[in-house]
């Protein structure tokens, strides 16, 4: 029984893991803020969701997956609305506009 | 599974380091804000990892201020990028004529 | 192979790089988005030394409050810093001389006594007779109370020397540092279902604080967050810099303090002693008390000073 | 005084230290909830109780002869944290109470709510702010732990940053912003030797310290950096030469009441941790080299402070380059006191203290007058100032009576300060402190002459005056410059005061 | 190495590195960061000493493992820089809003800042 959890939580820790590097890779390689943003709040949720649930099996005690599990809740939350006002803040100039830095055109 | 948790974490935080990319190079305020929010939820998955592997008290509970502390930080910055406030040459904000408090004598 | 020293080295890395690069960043915003990501990297790295009551601290104050200040001054600044400075051979000079105090400190740290001197089995002994089981909880409200009172007590002059900097006309009028934004549904609905759950967590982490990790500061930094949040959702007014009710309750908290503290005299034979079989309830009355004010102040120094709105 | 009543006050041990620890802290509550047109009495009455509380702690020490200890909350160090009333603390406390009293009367008018009145921005913030510098100051000097004494610098700069403020003209922000930047620098070096202290050796008490530090041998590499990070921080607080450069426009840019404060005592409590961490912590560290380069350090500051005192166009800043020039004297305070005997050591430390009171009360005069004179002609030009002193007689003698204080004629408490500190320099062989002490003297001489000849020019033409200052408050700077002039005819048992808890055993026993 | 010791190494760094910023660095606003690396550099040594002085608390069975003493410093101390913060922007906000500029430099800008919608 412990041997098939433990091999859940890898399993579900290590596909979330992948979700996590997926969304970085989305971070740095699609070509503007807005489809970044959509590819991003995606892959950061899942992530998080799918290593909390491997997590479960791990802790001792309800409270503490139930802690667990708020968290993921509140990120969820927390990432949908905060991308839909990111989503919002993103004009369509705002990619030609000020505030640039560094070396990409 | 100690070991392969913090591996794990160990993995999530360099998607995280590859994520800074994005606050380096911007271009937009934007940008490095959404890789500030997918490096929030990182390190929440990081902090997850860390604390079940080695069993840290009070782990969620430290999840969830970084998560509620994450969202709001974002909500700050939406409302700082879009009221207004904004300006892009020194000095442009200012109001000038105030007059100064009575000179003490 | 052993994880964890890649987990500390990875986590060293990260902390130094960001730091590197809130130096070195020419655009102020991309300085201040790094540094909150560092202080949320530095909340992981309180957590590897077993200190969860400052990884909490951190994260709601140090990442978060502190995030959310510097990132609205950001907005208000331009975009990038001014240029100037002390010349190349100063900034060379300036370098070594920093380089030599790190490398003197690095010198310190590795010659450490061994074994480190501590107190923490003189706290393990005297934490019974305050009731509380959190150390942390303990030293800070029993062993030494006084810094954390004068530490309350400073959060005035600091919040008056804010509000110092308002124009003469515009005393009274509430603090304009929080921009309201226009209402956006996404915002107001965020506005409206994160604060209960803030406030069920900062709450918690007070009443959990005695015995746990948690306690007022981290309370009140979420509280506060979560009430900056419903402000900038413009779904609360802030109160104006004159109200009654705002001056009383920032006042309540160290005032229940000081009180306690005096009557320490009489019943427990010193100021801020704590009378024995009573000492778990005042502490928790203390600490109830101390992170309404504190909440209230470390939301007002967000605030900024009073002005009029246009 | 009669026996009675001190008797009463001895009864009360070391509860007593608990009223000046936590008077200004009450008034900072009270104050908040009050505001408006109350506070402006209620500090006036809390600082009166003040001056009685800090007479109160120095009959006690005087009386037992011996420091007062106090634990707070009944927990003894390491764990808890001391309060510890000596001679030296005894000394700031009287001097912050009656600088702060001397300036809260002063300041009634300035900051007064006039009857019907709604609060005022400034006046609830001076007043506020007044109180936390003097919650800082007498925090500073009780306090036995070196976090706690971090948080009462804290609560100083926190307090002092926002009175040079207070006008808010952007002259005045800039400099209240760079003051706060070196005072943040300061507070964050103090504290990184704190926490190698606490590293090395599991205590921030003072005394437990002294006698690990005294048992340790070798001395720990910790210890020397703990030290000069500490000291530098400090110093940066203190704006001795060369991290001077925030003084001047902080204390000329504010208003003179809170300029008073600022120069007579703020900068003295970072000066006060500095004697208290090179005499109490580790003397056997005295002797090096680090006491010469405070020494050398101060000589620079009174020649430099004095050179650009001289250059100034405008009286308040004469005044604030005047202050840095006076810090500089107490700094010669570590290395005479190197040089001297045991003995020796204590009388150092007394002049030292003697002209740190004495800087304190002619200074916080002097700016009060500097602040009259500039608001009632309008501008303070020094080279506009003919006729003022028919104009203002009484202002312009408390300037001068203040000056001639900082000069240390006889019988000033600076000319019985440096003849404390002469001694050892002549005996020591180390003539050049004493040289540096006379050229000091020399230059304030000559940038108050250069005051003078413009004030006593056109004598028979006044100016006309904006406004004419409140008889009071000329007098209160007068009062205070006097004090300064006076303070040499102090019976000597008095001055004995400063050496209660001092047993110059450990300096002179190390060598 | 241990991770200890390592992030007391970390610290170490943080401090010289906000030294230097703090120093050099002309903008107010990046001065404050400066201060606050310091600041966190500090705490950092705090933790370190903590967590070296800890073991006998975990012994007792109290759940936590370091020196309470320093941990209970930090936290004070970071609401005490929290404050500071507060302060240093207010007063920056306000003085750029009077017509100042974001620097404490005396002179006027070496360079130009550049004009808005261009890259530098």
């Amino acid at each position: 029984m412990s041997l098939a959890l433990d091999l859940f939580t890898i399993m579900s820790v290590a596909l979330g893991a992948l979700f996590f590097l997926a969304g970085t890779v989305g971070l740095l390689r699609f070509p503007d803020t807005l489809t970044r943003l959509h590819a991003l709040t995606k892959a950061d949720n899942l992530g998080l969701g799918l290593i909390v649930l491997g997590l479960l099996p791990q802790v001792g005690s309800v409270v503490a997956g139930l802690g667990l599990i708020a968290v993921w809740l509140l990120a969820l939350l927390a990432g949908a609305t905060v991308g839909q006002l990111l989503a919002g803040a993103v004009p369509p100039s705002e990619s030609r506009q000020s505030h640039r830095e560094g070396s990409r055109p | 599974m100690t070991e392969f948790l913090l591996a794990a974490a160990v993995f999530v935080l360099g998607t995280v380091a590859l994520g800074l990319v994005r606050i380096l190079r911007g271009p937009t305020n934007a940008d490095r804000m959404l890789a500030a929010q997918l490096l929030g939820t990182g390190g929440v998955a990081a902090l997850l990892l860390l604390g079940v592997a080695t069993g840290t008290s009070a782990l969620a509970e430290v999840g969830l201020l970084l998560a509620l502390l994450a969202a709001f930080a974002s909500v700050a910055f939406v409302s700082g990028a879009t009221s207004g406030g904004h300006t892009t040459s020194g000095g442009q904000a200012a109001r000038g004529g105030e007059e100064p408090g009575r000179d003490a004598g | 192979m052993s994880m964890a020293p890649a987990v500390d080295a990875g986590l060293a890395l990260l902390i130094l790089g960001l730091g590197l690069w809130i130096i070195a960043a020419r655009s102020n915003f991309a300085a201040v988005v790094g540094f909150m990501t560092y202080g949320l990297m530095l909340a992981l790295v309180w957590v590897r030394l077993t200190a969860v009551d400052v990884a909490m601290t951190e994260a709601a104050l140090g990442a978060g409050l502190t995030g959310v200040l510097l990132l609205g001054a950001a907005a208000r600044l331009p975009a990038e810093a001014p240029g100037g400075g002390p010349g190349a051979g100063l900034r060379v000079l300036v370098a070594v001389l920093c380089v030599g105090v790190a490398a003197a400190l690095a010198g310190v740290v590795l010659s450490l006594p061994e074994p480190a001197p501590s107190l923490a089995p003189l706290v393990a002994e005297n934490l019974p007779p305050t009731g509380v089981k959190n150390p942390v909880t303990g030293v800070l409200l029993a062993h030494r109370a006084i810094d954390t009172l004068l530490e309350t007590v400073v959060l005035i002059p600091a919040l008056i020397g804010v509000w110092a900097l308002a124009a003469d006309r515009a005393w009274g009028a509430r603090p304009g540092a929080l921009t309201p934004r226009p209402s956006s549904s996404s915002l107001t609905l965020l506005a409206q279902v994160l604060p209960p759950f803030g406030i069920l967590v900062g709450v918690h982490l007070v009443w959990a604080g005695a015995d746990e990790p948690g306690g007022k500061f981290q309370g009140a930094a979420v509280l506060a967050a979560m009430w900056v949040l419903v402000v900038m959702a413009g779904l609360a007014d802030l109160p104006k810099v004159t109200n009654r009710l705002m001056r009383y309750t920032l006042v309540l908290g160290p005032l229940v303090f000081v009180a306690i503290g005096l009557a320490g005299i009489w019943t427990a034979g010193a100021f801020l002693a704590l009378p024995a079989g009573y000492a778990k309830p005042l502490i928790v009355l203390i600490e109830v008390v101390l992170t309404l004010s504190v909440a209230l102040m470390l939301g007002l120094l967000l605030a900024g000073p009073p002005k009029e709105r246009a | 005084m009669s026996p009675a009543w001190l008797a009463d006050v001895l009864a009360l041990g070391g509860d007593l230290l608990v009223v000046p620890l936590m008077l200004p802290v009450g008034g900072l509550l009270l104050g908040l909830v009050l505001g408006g047109r109350h506070l402006a009495r209620v500090a006036l009455a809390l600082m009166v109780l003040g001056l009685a509380a800090a007479l109160a702690v120095a009959a006690a020490v005087l009386q037992a002869g011996a420091p007062l200890h106090y634990e707070l909350g009944g927990w003894s160090a390491p764990l808890g944290v001391g309060l510890k009333a000596d001679g030296l603390s005894a000394v700031l406390l009287l001097i912050s109470a009656l600088v702060v009293l001397a300036v809260g009367i002063y300041a009634q008018r300035p900051f007064g709510v006039a009857p019907g009145t709604a609060e005022t921005r400034s006046s609830l913030a001076f007043w506020m702010l007044l109180l936390g510098v003097w919650a800082g100051l007498n925090t500073v000097a009780l306090g036995q732990d070196l976090f706690t004494l971090f948080v009462a610098l804290e609560l100083l700069t926190f307090s002092a940053v926002p009175l040079v403020a207070l006008d808010g003209r952007a002259e005045t922000l800039t400099a209240a912003l760079r003051y706060l930047l070196f005072a943040l620098l300061g507070s964050v070096l103090y504290l990184l030797g704190a926490v190698l202290f606490y590293g090395t050796f599991g205590t921030l008490d003072i005394a437990l310290l002294a006698t690990a530090i005294r048992g340790a041998d070798p001395l720990p590499p910790a210890l020397l950096a703990a030290a000069s990070l500490m000291t530098v921080g400090l110093l940066a607080k203190t704006a001795l030469f060369p991290l001077h450069l925030w003084l001047p426009p902080a204390h000329a840019g504010a208003p003179p009441a809170a300029s008073a404060v600022l120069s007579a005592l703020v900068v003295k409590g970072s000066f006060f941790l500095i004697v208290r961490i090179w005499f109490d912590l580790m003397p056997m560290l005295l002797t090096t080299t680090a006491a010469q380069i405070l020494g050398a350090l101060g000589v620079a500051a009174i020649l430099y402070g004095g050179l650009l005192a001289l250059r100034q166009a405008r009286l308040k800043l004469l005044v604030a380059y005047s202050t840095l020039a006076q810090l500089g004297y107490l700094f010669l305070v570590f290395p005479l006191a190197a040089a001297s005997e045991a003995a020796g050591s204590v009388d150092v430390l007394t002049g030292g203290m003697l002209q740190l009171v004495s800087h304190a009360l002619a200074k916080a005069g002097m700016f009060l007058a500097a602040g009259l004179i500039a608001a009632s002609l309008g501008q303070d030009q020094i080279s506009a100032l003919g006729g003022i002193a028919r104009a203002m007689p009484i202002t312009v003698l408390a300037f001068g009576l203040g000056g001639l204080a900082l000069v240390g004629l006889e019988p000033s408490g600076a000319y019985l300060a440096k003849s404390l500190l002469d001694g050892p320099a002549a005996a020591g062989g180390q003539w050049w402190w004493g040289l540096a002490m006379s050229v000091g003297g020399l230059l304030t001489a000559a940038y108050l002459i250069r005051v003078f000849y413009h004030a006593l020019a056109g004598f028979q033409l006044p100016p006309s005056l904006k406004r004419r200052p409140a008889r009071y408050q000329e007098l209160i700077a007068l009062a205070l410059a006097l004090g300064a002039l006076l303070l040499g005819l102090l019976p000597t048992e008095l001055l004995g005061l400063v050496e209660i808890g001092r047993t110059g055993v450990e300096l002179g026993g190390l060598r | 190495m241990s991770g200890t010791t390592l992030f007391g190494l970390c610290g170490a760094a943080l401090v010289g590195l906000g030294l230097y910023g703090l120093i050099c660095h002309p903008g107010v606003l990046r001065k404050i960061l400066a201060f606050n690396l310091i600041g966190s550099g500090v705490f950092l040594l705090f933790g370190v000493i903590a967590k070296r002085g800890g073991g006998a608390l975990a012994a007792a069975g109290a759940g936590v493992d370091g020196d309470p003493v320093p941990q209970a410093l930090v936290i004070t101390g970071l609401v005490v820089a929290f404050a500071a913060t507060a302060i240093a922007v207010a007063l920056l906000l306000r003085l750029v809003e009077l017509g100042g500029r974001d620097t404490l430099e005396d002179e006027a800008p070496r360079r130009a800042p550049p004009p808005p919608g261009r890259r530098s």
